[in-house]
């Protein structure tokens, strides 16, 4: 099964890299860009058929490595499911 | 007692680069030899000074630090906190020590967006009875090189808040003739160094292990590092 | 042409519509058929194309490159291994080579350098040392060329992410920008390790039946050569687009440095070799045919990151981070440990054998099965063409000066891209990992200490790519030289140099004239200097639309110094005295020809570069060392682009120091101040006196022409002070400026 | 409007990154985990009320800054329109 893990600056904290994609992206005459923020996305394939269970491990990776919880947030998507 | 009593052992994580760098510079300024401690050793023998090394552990991958706050020694190095041990991390060993929850914080990417290698001046805060800090004056200034693309320390505002009124703030970046501006990073209220609230855990980016002879451009990390091990033996 | 016999295995048999498309002459198809006597399968023909690739085979710069002396009481190991190794005393060698990564780092920038760093670095500690240095030499295009910002910064922060990662310090190199370079920039890296000499490890395999094995990262699809992988009729199965630039991987590179270095402490190898450019292909052949033997491998057991790998990719792949060994027979589970606690993959994939063949299984069939001969031994030679050159004219200075003070026309060339300060670029590099760089980036040459000793090693990377076009002996003769003056000037004695020939098409004469003169020149300059070639590398066909680079055949030399204490900088202090080396008081007019001046600021007329003396070269540069050693010189820095004035401007930038210079009395004024003599260095002295004695003692032209002062400006003769502070911010400002698209 | 990019590797782009995560998580004791990639996310916010032309926009962006085209795959979702 795949799971997609999408981790995120919590709000509030600074993202210079965001900013400074925002500022290149106005300097390239995309004038319609506000905010960027930039975040990681892991893709896991993990050895496990349920989707609950494998949820609830992930879970368990990311509060043990995959994010900083300081400033960091996550998010779980069983991409298994949905896709082919 | 004399320094060469002092026993201090050097964890070494796969790419970690300033290993050897800081068991020379102990050595000469000591006159004994740290171990190097493996990472996949799960015991550390009694230590007086742990010290984590810089260098990119494990690549620098998923976070700085990460990946190597999670090895299997790092048990023992807790352990060894717990217990009242003094722990120093340089550069990638700070962004360890964080990672570890041994000191407040994170390590986020330099406001550059670069990787930055060159001379600070920092100056000693001190406040807090540390043993890094304790033989040096406040206001003491150093010329210590800084060479990170992840150095720019980051809190919440009580935190730093809490930092600065605990007197965990061990060095700061201050004004100099160097090139460029003072604080290299980015880093919030200039901070260069912190410790733990008992002080006895102390983390900072810039090098002193590469800063210990008027040959390499500086030898005041030979007097830090001089300092904080004198502070330890007495 | 009929098949004499079927080639091996399953593959379909080729034909020269399939040779062609990988970059083989119709000439050279003939020759394999001969040679095989048969048709060659895809994985034989695909090892026949990489081998006798301009890369491997040197096919149209070998000829010359024969004229290089490489010999030398120093010299431990000449070109033919994977670098070369000079004896630095004590028990000690240094080990070194330069190699381009133009291509990819086009493409792809951050990567295309980073590997570039990673293979070089991997063809130092291949032979045993310790890499200590890394150096580069970059050429860009025009600085406000829509590509030159992300070209750089991606370049830049390329050779910093692996050099800085695998932890050796980056100590210098140079950065020219030229239009020339618009559509083919050129990125070289320099990497210098340190060995005990009577352990160093080379790459003929010996003893038939020993075990071949294969360590490092798994073998993927990157790197495979683009145009043959894009070629449906060579494979059935759908090829989506793979990639052809290689990922670097400096986590591992570190490990597998430490794990080979680990390993050649014990007593357990004998033959390695990396995989480099076209992988399994060129370190098997090699290390067979070097041996005088022949390899058997079963390309089913080599760690594949990918499933369903033909025998055509796995030979081909450039995949990083990997090296081939030939161990003792008993020696494999020590080896194996040693990887195993590096968490690396280490597998026996085959052994030595007698028959001179390469035989390689696949799914329990023979893939290929080709006699190794003609692989190296009738690899192609061309004696190509060259082109005559008009001999071009000498520049009268009056031509093109005007009367402007020079301070003014000083504040111009310095605010340039081409004499602005590189810290923008040298701080992204670790300068000061391994607690031994004595002189980080920022100085004439670099200069670690050897670790442990009061040694040091110095290294500088140079080439003037406008003298070269101008007049390729020179040029090539003028690189050498000014290398040799930047080791000079810190108060280092060059030793050896390693060279990167980075040119255009060679099949154009005109090409061929600017490779085969400049190696002549480099040549003549390296006789004369005793700094003989030991290693080096080719870059051919770098053009864009037809138009060829400027030539650029860059010298990397390595010398020592026995008293690092003893080492100067730039940086003079208060009440020095400034001489002049290699001029005397009379002169004054200078060489205006293919100068900085010329191109800047007059529109680069016709004329002839600089003429170089070489021994004027050695000799002024004997003299500097020794004074330095002796301790009378106590800053100095050689004069190159921008002339007499420039240098001392960046002596004054640097020492943060004002200085007063006199005006020669008559002559052309920016001749004087702009021009380019060569075997010229700026000194600083506190005993002006007793230098000049000793320069005439010795022969040496030499001059005080003026000397610092605390006043914070610089001026010459009673023209107006220009501030320091000035023209300090002035040098410092232009790179970030041009970086943040200012 | 918020639109998100998500950003990979390339099939068969070697990602050390994920391998090293990879490995850790195994002797962490997560050993359900096979391979593991690592891409990013960007999320941008875009003064823009038509998805399409958004859509359409975020891809020039992605061509000339976001993904480097070489060696990485780029995938665009409007979040405004599925998310609250
Ligand atoms: N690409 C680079 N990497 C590291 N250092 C560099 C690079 N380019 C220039 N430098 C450093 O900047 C300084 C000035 O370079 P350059 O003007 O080429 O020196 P020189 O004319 O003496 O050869 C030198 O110390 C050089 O090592
Ligand atoms: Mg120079």
């Amino acid at each position: 099964m795949q799971v997609i893990v999408n981790i995120s600056l919590k709000e509030g904290v600074l993202d210079p890299q965001g900013r400074a994609i925002g500022r290149s992206l106005t300097d390239l005459g995309f004038q319609e860009v506000g905010e960027v923020r930039v975040g990681k996305r892991i893709s896991l394939d993990i050895d496990e058929t349920d989707p609950a269970r494998a949820e609830q491990r992930v879970a368990r990776m990311c509060e043990t490595l995959l994010a900083n919880t300081v400033i960091e947030d996550y998010e779980i998507e069983i991409a298994g499911e949905n896709e082919a | 007692m004399s320094l060469s009593a002092l026993r201090v052992a050097i964890i070494v994580f796969p790419g970690s680069n300033c290993d050897r760098d800081m068991m020379v510079a102990i050595e000469r300024l000591a006159g004994r030899r740290p171990a190097l401690v493996w990472h996949k050793e799960t015991s550390l023998d009694p230590v007086d000074l742990a010290i984590i090394p810089g260098g990119f552990s494990y690549g620098d991958y998923l976070r700085c630090g990460a990946l190597a706050a999670r090895s299997p020694i790092m048990e023992a190095v807790l352990d060894h906190a717990a217990r009242g041990g003094a722990v120093m991390g340089i550069c990638n060993g700070f962004q360890v020590l964080l990672e570890a929850g041994l000191l407040p914080g994170v390590l986020v990417e330099n406001a550059g967006l670069k990787y930055v290698c060159r001379n600070t001046c920092i100056e000693v805060v001190g406040g807090t009875d540390s043993p890094f800090t304790a033989g040096l004056a406040p206001g003491h200034r150093m010329i210590i090189p800084v060479a990170h693309n992840e150095g720019n320390y980051f809190a919440g505002d009580e935190d730093l808040q809490r930092l600065e009124d605990n007197g965990q703030i061990a060095f700061r970046y201050v004004d100099s003739d160097i090139v460029g501006p003072a604080n290299p990073n980015g880093a919030a209220r200039d901070i260069a160094g912190i410790v733990s609230a008992n002080g006895r855990v102390m983390g900072m980016m810039p090098h002193p292990e590469r800063a210990i002879s008027a040959e390499l451009g500086s030898a005041d990390g030979a007097t830090m590092l001089t300092a904080s091990l004198e502070a330890l033996i007495s | 042409m009929s098949d004499i016999m079927t080639a091996p295995h399953q593959d379909p048999a080729m034909t020269f519509e399939n040779a062609a498309s990988m970059g083989l002459s119709r000439e050279e198809w003939d020759l394999i058929l001969t040679r095989l006597g048969r048709t060659p399968n895809l994985c034989e023909l695909g090892i026949f194309s990489a081998m006798w690739s301009e890369h491997c085979s040197y096919k149209s710069s070998k000829k010359w490159l024969k004229t290089l002396p490489t010999e030398g009481p120093q010299v431990i190991q000449g070109p033919g291994e994977n670098a070369g190794a000079v004896d630095i005393g004590d028990g000690l060698a240094a080990i070194f080579k330069i190699e381009s990564h133009n291509h990819p780092s086009f493409i792809e920038p951050y990567q295309g350098a980073a590997t570039g760093v990673g293979g070089i670095l991997r063809d130092v500690f291949t032979m045993g040392a310790r890499p200590v240095a890394l150096l580069n030499a970059l050429r860009f295009g025009a600085a406000d060329h829509e590509k030159t910002r992300h070209l750089l910064s991606g370049v830049v922060s390329g050779i910093g992410g692996y050099g800085n990662c695998i932890g050796i310090p980056t100590i210098g190199g140079e950065v020219n920008f030229d239009a020339s370079y618009n559509g083919n920039i050129l990125v070289n890296a320099m990497a210098i390790g340190l060995a005990n000499s009577d352990r160093i490890f080379r790459s003929a395999a010996t003893g038939p039946g020993n075990p071949v094995i294969y360590v490092g990262a798994k073998t993927g699809r990157d790197g495979i050569h683009g145009a043959t992988m894009a070629s449906a009729e060579f494979s059935d199965e759908t090829e989506s687009k793979r990639p052809t630039v290689q990922v670097g991987d400096p986590f591992t590179g570190k490990l597998l440095m430490e794990a080979c270095l680990e390993l050649m402490a014990s007593d357990s190898v004998l033959a390695i070799q990396d995989m480099g450019a076209a992988g399994l292909t060129s370190s098997s052949v090699e290390m067979a045919s070097k041996g005088g033997l022949g390899m058997e491998m079963d390309l089913d057991l080599v760690p594949a990151r990918e499933d369903g790998m033909s025998a055509y990719e796995l030979m081909l792949s450039e995949s990083q981070e990997r090296m081939l060994m030939v161990l003792k027979p008993d020696a494999t589970d020590t080896a194996r440990q040693i990887f195993e606690k590096w968490d690396l993959d280490f597998m026996p994939i085959g052994k030595v054998t007698e028959t001179g063949r390469l035989v390689l299984l696949k799914d329990g069939d023979v893939a290929c099965d080709i006699p190794l001969a003609p692989l190296v031994d009738d690899a192609p030679e061309y004696d190509r063409p060259q082109a005559e050159m008009a001999k071009r004219p000498t520049l009268a200075s009056a031509d093109i000066t005007d009367g402007r003070p020079v301070t003014e026309v000083l504040a111009e060339l310095l605010g340039s891209v081409d004499l602005a300060s590189r810290r923008w670029i040298y701080e992204q590099y670790d300068s000061q990992v391994m607690a031994d760089t004595i002189a980080p980036p920022g100085g004439d040459a670099g200069l670690v200490r050897i670790h442990g000793s009061r040694r040091g090693l110095a290294a500088s990377t140079d080439c003037t790519p406008r003298y070269v076009e101008a007049d390729p002996r020179t040029g090539g003769a003028q690189a050498v030289a000014e290398s040799w003056r930047n080791l000079s000037a810190i108060g280092a004695r060059g030793l050896a140099i390693t060279n990167n020939l980075n040119f255009g098409n060679p099949e154009r004469p005109e090409i061929l004239t600017q490779m085969a003169q400049s190696v002549l020149g480099m040549g003549d300059a390296a006789r004369a200097l005793d700094t003989p070639v030991v290693s080096g590398n080719v870059s051919l066909y770098n053009e864009t639309d037809g138009s060829a680079i400027l030539p650029c055949p860059v010298i990397g030399m390595v010398g020592t110094i026995e008293d690092i204490g003893a080492a100067v900088g730039m940086a003079p202090t208060a009440g020095m005295a400034l001489v002049v080396i290699g001029q005397t008081a009379e002169t004054d007019d200078g060489w205006l020809g293919v100068s900085l001046y010329a191109r800047n600021l007059a529109g680069s007329p016709d004329a002839a570069p600089p003429p170089v003396d070489l021994q004027a070269e050695r000799r002024n540069g004997l003299f500097v060392q020794q004074q330095i050693a002796d301790g009378l010189i106590t800053a100095a820095h050689d004069i190159s682009d921008g002339g007499l004035a420039v240098a001392v401007a960046e002596m004054c930038i640097a020492g943060r120091i004002g200085a007063q210079v006199a005006l020669p009395d008559g002559g052309n004024r920016h001749g004087w101040a702009f021009g380019e003599d060569q075997a010229r260095y700026i000194v600083a002295t506190s005993d002006a006196g007793a230098l000049l004695a000793e320069a005439k003692a010795a022969g040496v032209p030499a001059a005080a022409i003026g000397s610092t002062r605390d006043a914070g400006e610089l001026q010459f003769g009673d023209e107006n002070a220009i501030s320091l502070e000035d023209l300090s911010n002035l040098v410092e400002a232009t790179i970030p400026a041009l970086m943040s698209g200012g």
